[in-house]
């Protein structure tokens, strides 16, 4: 009895705070739907519209249908620009994950002069705009006189997905991976065996996590692709030059199709990789 | 399979004009799209002699190019120049000291396209429409300098070949009145979007080219060419000079200047616009050639005017006019 | 299979930091070896000098007889066991044991068996499919002691090999690292800094500070006639008592300290014989107070309890001696007794467990 | 001599390593850097680049109102976009943090950035079908009868700033979470512990200790907002113009390198004073 | 100042599994109470219910006479120490110290001063201005204690405070906190995994296993009279060897061992009264067996040394008896004695120090 008189009180007084905590929560929950909302608006507008009956992506919504899907998939110019683009932002991103790799590798394990001056060389990049870069790309390439191509395209990529995948590297390259690659010297393993027995597979989560980091910068990236190509552009810049030849829901429609796809590839990873985490 | 590297408007890139040559040729076209001269010939700039073999530009640019040095001679003989409209074959345009550079394949006008059943089409009719009130915040302005510019020209009253530096402050104060009354500033999507949502019930600077592929989801939208007159733009083709392929680049020419090419240029899916060769119109349905307004035609071309074609100077004033306009 | 190792003079500098001074050091083949000494003194340098992953600033290394200098880790007959393990996290333990064999390009069903019996041998076969992350602490010791032997080196270098496991499972691989030396004959050399550790497992101990070797000799002999003041801290709780040289005979001299005079056999006087005068450190260990009663002992007058702590096998306490009331000694008493602070205990002391050093 | 040999050979081996990736960035970023930085010195004279060096791109740049106009208008918009989406992600990545239970943080993580792998310029341009007079969120309001009048939204400075914030938001939120996470939960229990609120536990330790990450992914957002040439393009009307665009119009019109140049190299200047700004809270090391 | 605690039937259960199960325990003002138990036996669950950080899922918690039930960590007279010390990294030491006295509203001026004073209090006055990333971790502990102090609670909790520091410094520390916990008064409840520490400074240790409290009671108490095998294991090396009641008297019993025959006094039973026939398991301590000519001791016939290794004050060595040689006994012989492996040495044991609890 005289426990749950104690029981009793003490629910009372847990109430009062639990009450604060609840309207905290409410708060909590009200600003997430929205921000959701914020976040989400666009995308779901987006595929709406690629769904539309008619020419004008806008409302009202005049029925359902595949029509601009068919037209995308019909499409050889953006079937092109879907294939370049998935050229580009994986060769590149292979690239700059392997140089990057090697740079951090030899950063983080040997003592080099001016290594902090070579860290910030590597890094700096990241802090100049793409247009910038881009532009200067343009000005060498023009002077030396190389034709601007998907390589080149590529080569700016690269650029500014190196210092991504540096950084992301080298801040998994702890101290405490060192002994593991003298282990594995010390138990007859040359230079490049460590390498790639034992550091880059060690490392593969994070040399992933930049690979596909770098993959969607890429694939996404506009201004590079824009300056740097010539015949063959990436998809940003297919859906560009389709946006300013008119209005169509046919950008809905490839836009939808990336969406969809990338989210699939991510949840496809995001499973593999959860998996794993979790038994670690 | 050969390849040809033309630098074109983006009414060329659209498959059903390139593929029956490129199957009939076997060869494949590569095509880099470019918006205004100024944009092809700093593309030009960062280029190599030989990188280019076909180039289309503005009618009223072929000069410049010429001087360039850039465009090739064409055997006259071989274009079907009798067939052009009268109006379109330009030849003080296309031609220097007796020699083709280029022939004209496409034209249409920049002039006011409106919602017809949100404005009053009778204030249409007058070219002060564009800087008056009444439709403030309504307007949409094709983001082009030289056409604009021309509109304003003809606006106060005066023929865009006429114009000079000294025309400019008058041009400038209009340019100004222009942006308050404007609601943004845009290149052909926006422009067509923002018709189409009803963000703006006219667009001035647009003509055909924006309407006409609109004609089946819009019917509302009308164009108009004022008493004024209007901009009539033209755009010519022509081949490089140090093309590595003349003969198959002549070729293209040929093809785009056919009834069947111009047919499929003038309905292309990035805009639509006129046949230069009058016999294209066997090759286009009704209905195509009504949003085209084919029969119109013969009073348009008598009350529009060629863009401007102004000095290198001038040309340069006219770009920080516009600038400044927009940051207004 | 097991080789004698000969380190002379050996220097490391990092810049105007001696991390390894002049060290000279003969290790007999089969031999185990423990290199003592607190955080930093150098111990890993040495083991990382043995192992080829740093070179000497001077000074050689001769691994049965031959000369090191110049050897890559992977040529030499030593191989590491380091102190977190450095397992290959991404590969499973038959894959992790089998590695220097596979880079012996050893194919891969013989190299299979071979780790086979090596997991067996720590009694890990049953989880040779497993990754190391599904270890215990424990055990993936075991799978690095496994990996480490399985190249089969004639010298077995361990970092700290048991730093990161707690107390009760210490104990019990030390027994087990002990149990498998003696079994495959290697010559070990083992880095810790737990001198526990180091008497129960080792045949010789290196006591180590700043760069230096300061002791060096079995277990016993280091902890019961240490020779500096160092060691003889560092191998367990001491009593450091500052005494001069009154009388010296043959083999025995009297002492005098604050409280009170002791009668020393000259054995027991490290630095050499004794000379009246000489200013000496007796070092006295916690467990050589003893009861008064006792035959052999000297009284040294009586002491108070300051405090006092159960410890289990004993009780520790601090006493302060009438004498010299300044001073605080720390004396173990028996676990039978019962002991309150401020208690007055007469206090006496075994000469034979007394070392007398030069002081400080 | 063995011993001086092997270390260099070790040097040697590493710089082998570095070498491909300092050379990638010196031969297309550094030298074009360089490469601009010097041509910007030179000027455009009619249909030819005059290279001779001067400062004409310089002082055209300040005596022109349009072109000044284009730095102010990018630093203000770019200001307004970081600390708009740096208030917005904020809570967005604390309530994911503290609120949501752990199991489920993960997923509302990857909802909240997931937007990210639409194609950017469809994103930005759907903000304009929603935004415009006749777009959905008009529609909707007026549906309602929230508004009587369409909101000006469209085309205009609100709906470029309201474009680079929806993906703004997106990363800051993913880098403030990952801050947030990796404090340990005792400071926030010593806090509380020691006698603070839940506000004064967030001013006095939250804030401050994660005050690093924040200005970190603010530098990332401004250098990337206000280098951004697509959605100022495709949402602002070009009722205003910033510094990108003018930059593009300079190469595009009239092929006038020297001037976009010199306008690149200006923005850089605003990029760097930002970067020195927040340069003590900015960190890249190994963990 | 200080406060006494009462805990009534905690339990805590996340999901099935039970972090803590129905513990109840009582401590004194004043006390100096530490929580022993292995990894993941419910000690912090217990430390963080006390401070209010979990809620008991049944039971109540009242710190001198109040109910804690709903009460917020903030306005319980407890502070917590924690593990990681949750130092706040961004602030100096002194704004560290006196954070909760901020949080109280005291002014600048005022709070520097008393701030001040607890730096002084644990050493550390003239770092007042650092930045606690420039400290050691030893000194970082006391910054800690020193925050948790200026608030001046009724309880401390300090969780396991020492677990990051090494060995020399940890029991330099344990020193610190007792002399501290002395001086303030304050209620201290401790927790650690180390039994060393455990009984060097304990008033009272709480042995915990899988949420329960398996033991409690001074440090002497437990190691002596352990109530339970697992108590008895953790507090120290022990020998367990089952036996059976033979013969019970009033104040004795005769137990059966495979070793021979003992006769315990009556108190030993910790179970309770012996009968004949009853099942028990004694626990033996390494140090009780002892040489068989000490009057008090029971021969138990001959063993042999399978192994030994020299410890300092003790020689730890492993025995199988002759009467059963499967056996392995750990003893401990005193340093003077020579013992080599494969000799035969007299078995004797002290039957008063032996603990005889039922058999598991
Ligand atoms: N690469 C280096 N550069 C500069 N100093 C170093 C380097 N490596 C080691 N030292 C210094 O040399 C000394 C000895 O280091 P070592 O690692 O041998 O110590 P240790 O005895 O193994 O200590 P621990 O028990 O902490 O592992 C230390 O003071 C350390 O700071
Ligand atoms: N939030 C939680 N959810 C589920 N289980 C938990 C939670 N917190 C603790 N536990 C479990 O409760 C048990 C007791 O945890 P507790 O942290 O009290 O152990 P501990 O005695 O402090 O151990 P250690 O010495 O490792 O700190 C552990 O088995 C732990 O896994
Ligand atoms: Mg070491
Ligand atoms: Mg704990």
């Amino acid at each position: 009895m005289a426990f749950d008189q104690q029981a009793r009180t003490s629910d009372v007084l847990l109430h009062q705070g639990r009450l604060k905590r609840v309207l905290g929560s409410c708060l909590s929950w009200l600003y997430l739907a929205c921000i959701y909302g914020f976040i989400f608006l666009p995308v779901a507008v987006l595929v709406l519209f690629s769904f539309q009956d008619g020419r004008l992506p806008v409302p009202p919504f005049n029925g359902f249908s595949l029509q601009w899907y068919e037209a995308v998939f019909a499409d050889r110019k953006l079937t092109a620009a879907l294939a370049n683009s998935f050229l580009v932002a994986t060769t590149s991103s292979v690239v700059a994950c392997t140089l990057g790799f090697l740079a951090a590798y030899a950063l983080a394990r040997y003592k080099l002069p001016g290594s902090a001056l070579q860290r910030g060389l590597l890094i700096a990049p990241m802090t100049v705009s793409y247009l910038i870069i881009a532009l200067g790309l343009l000005a060498v390439l023009n002077t030396f006189g190389i034709r601007l191509s998907l390589w080149t395209v590529g080569i700016g990529h690269v650029v500014i997905n190196l210092p991504l995948c540096f950084a992301v590297i080298y801040a998994s390259m702890g101290d405490h991976h060192i002994n593991i690659e003298r282990a594995a010297r010390d138990l007859g393993a040359s230079d490049f065996k460590v390498m790639t027995l034992v550091t880059a597979p060690m490392l593969m989560p994070s040399i992933m996590a930049a690979f596909f980091l770098s993959v969607t910068f890429s694939w996404d990236e506009f201004i590079i692709a824009f300056l740097l190509s010539r015949f063959d552009v990436t998809l940003p810049v297919e859906i560009w030059s389709m946006l300013r030849s008119g209005l169509n829901p046919k950008t809905n429609a490839i836009g939808s199709l990336v969406f969809l796809v990338s989210v699939a590839v991510l949840l496809v990873l995001e499973l593999a990789l959860f998996g794993r985490s979790r038994k670690s | 399979a050969d390849e040809l590297n033309a630098l074109v408007w983006c009414d060329h890139t659209d498959p059903a004009l390139i593929e029956p040559f490129e199957k009939a040729n076997d060869v494949k076209v590569n095509l880099k799209e470019y918006e205004g001269t100024g944009a092809g010939l700093s593309i030009l700039e960062q280029s190599q002699p030989g990188d280019w073999d076909v180039m289309v530009v503005d009618a009223v640019d072929v000069h410049r190019v010429i001087d360039m040095g850039l465009l090739g001679e064409m055997p006259a003989d071989a274009l079907p120049t009798a067939d052009l409209f009268p109006e379109l074959r330009m030849e003080e345009n296309n031609t220097k000291d007796g020699k083709t550079y280029a022939v004209t394949e496409k034209f249409g006008y920049n002039t006011i396209s409106f919602d017809k059943t949100k404005v009053d089409p009778k204030d249409m009719e007058d070219l002060s429409v564009i800087w008056s009130d009444k439709y403030k915040g309504r307007i949409a302005l094709y983001d082009y300098y030289l056409p604009m510019i021309g509109l304003v020209q003809l606006g106060l009253g005066k023929k865009t070949a006429d114009l000079s530096d000294a025309d400019m402050p008058a041009i400038e104060e209009k340019l100004s009145a222009m942006k308050t009354v404007s609601k943004q500033v845009s290149d052909v999507v926006s422009s067509q979007t923002a018709l189409a949502t009803g963000e703006v019930d006219i667009l001035v600077g647009g003509g055909e080219w924006i309407t006409a592929s609109l004609a089946k989801d819009k019917p509302d939208l009308d164009w108009i060419v004022p008493k004024q007159g209007a901009m009539r733009w033209a755009q010519s083709i022509g081949v490089m000079k140090d093309s590595k392929k003349p003969d198959l680049a002549l070729k293209f020419v040929q093809y785009i200047l056919s009834p069947e090419g111009q047919a499929r240029l003038a309905t292309s899916s990035c805009y639509w616009g006129m046949p230069t060769n009058q016999k294209a119109g066997e090759h286009l349905a009704d209905e195509q050639k009504k949003a085209l307004r084919w029969d119109d035609q013969p009073a348009y071309l008598k009350n529009t005017q060629l863009y401007p074609i102004p000095t290198a100077e001038l040309d340069q004033k006219m770009q920080d006019a516009w600038t400044n306009m927009m940051q207004q | 299979m097991t080789a004698s190792v000969s380190i002379r003079n050996a220097t490391k500098t990092y810049g105007p930091f001696k991390a390894l001074d002049d060290v000279s050091l003969d290790i007999d083949a089969g031999e185990f070896i423990v290199l003592l000494g607190p955080s930093g003194c150098g111990k890993t340098t040495l083991l990382s000098i043995l192992g080829g992953f740093t070179t000497p600033t001077a000074g050689s290394v001769l691994i049965g007889g031959k000369d090191m200098a110049g050897v890559a880790p992977a040529s030499r007959p030593t191989t590491t066991m380091f102190q977190d393990y450095a397992l290959f996290p991404h590969m499973r333990l038959i894959d992790n044991v089998g590695f220097g064999l596979r880079m012996r390009g050893l194919p891969k069903s013989e190299r299979d068996d071979k780790a086979m019996g090596f997991l067996d041998l720590v009694g890990l076969k049953s989880a040779a499919r497993k990754k190391p992350h599904e270890l215990s602490g424990g055990q993936r010791q075991r799978v690095a002691l496994a990996r480490a032997l399985a190249v089969d080196p004639d010298v077995l270098l361990l970092d700290e090999p048991l730093g990161a496991l707690d107390l009760k499972l210490r104990r019990q691989m030390q027994d087990e690292l002990k149990a498998i030396q003696k079994r495959v004959g290697t010559t070990f050399v083992h880095v810790t800094h737990d001198q526990e550790e180091a008497m129960a497992i080792a045949d010789r101990i290196v006591v180590m500070n700043q760069g230096k070797v300061e002791d060096l000799g079995a277990p016993s002999e280091i902890y019961m006639r240490p020779k500096s003041l160092f060691s003889a801290g560092f191998m367990g709780e001491v009593n450091f008592l500052q005494g001069r040289v009154r009388e010296a005979a043959n083999d025995s001299a009297r002492v005098e300290t604050p409280v009170g005079t002791v009668v020393l056999p000259a054995a027991n006087f490290i630095s050499g014989k004794p000379a009246p005068g000489d200013h000496v450190t007796l070092c006295i260990r916690p467990e050589h107070f003893c009861e008064a009663a006792s035959h052999s002992a000297v009284r040294l007058g009586e002491a108070h309890i300051t405090s006092a702590a159960f410890f289990g096998t004993h009780f520790r306490c601090h006493l302060a001696p009438m004498a010299a009331n300044e001073l605080s000694l720390v004396a173990h008493m028996p676990q039978a007794s019962t002991v309150t602070p401020g208690e007055r205990i007469p206090l006496a002391l075994d000469p034979s467990a007394v070392t007398a050093l030069a002081a400080a | 001599m063995t011993t001086a040999t092997l270390e260099q050979s070790e040097r040697r081996k590493a710089w082998a390593l570095v070498a491909p990736a300092l050379l990638w960035t010196v031969a297309f970023f550094v030298i074009p850097f360089l490469y601009m930085a010097a041509m910007s010195l030179w000027s455009r004279q009619g249909r030819d680049i005059l290279r001779v060096w001067n400062l004409d791109n310089y002082a055209r740049f300040f005596s022109e109102s349009a072109l000044l106009r284009g730095l102010t208008n990018s630093l203000e918009i770019t200001l307004t976009v970081t600390v708009l989406s740096v208030l917005l992600a904020y809570p967005l990545a604390w309530i994911i943090a503290e609120r949501v239970p752990k199991r489920w943080q993960r997923m509302a993580l990857i909802l909240a950035i997931l937007p990210f792998w639409t194609s950017y310029v469809v994103r930005s341009y759907s903000w304009l079908l929603l935004l415009s007079k006749g777009g959905v969120i008009n529609q909707a309001l007026l549906g309602i009868g929230l508004i009587s009048e369409p909101l000006e939204i469209a085309s205009n400075r609100t709906a470029t700033v309201i474009g680079f914030v929806h993906f703004f938001v997106m990363l800051l939120t993913l880098t403030i979470y990952s801050n947030l996470i990796q404090l340990s939960p005792n400071y926030r229990r010593a806090a509380a512990d020691l006698g603070a609120n839940a506000f004064q536990t967030f001013w006095h330790v939250i804030l401050p200790l994660t005050l690093p990450g924040v200005m970190t992914g603010a530098f990332l957002t401004f250098v990337l907002c206000i280098g951004d040439y697509i959605t100022p393009q495709i949402l602002g009307g070009n009722n205003e113009l910033v510094l990108p665009q003018i930059i593009m119009l300079q190469i595009g019109r009239r092929a006038d390198f020297p001037m976009a140049a010199a306008l690149s190299i200006i923005l850089m200047l605003a990029v760097t004073a930002a970067y020195v700004l927040c340069a003590r809270w900015l960190k890249i090391e190994r963990a």
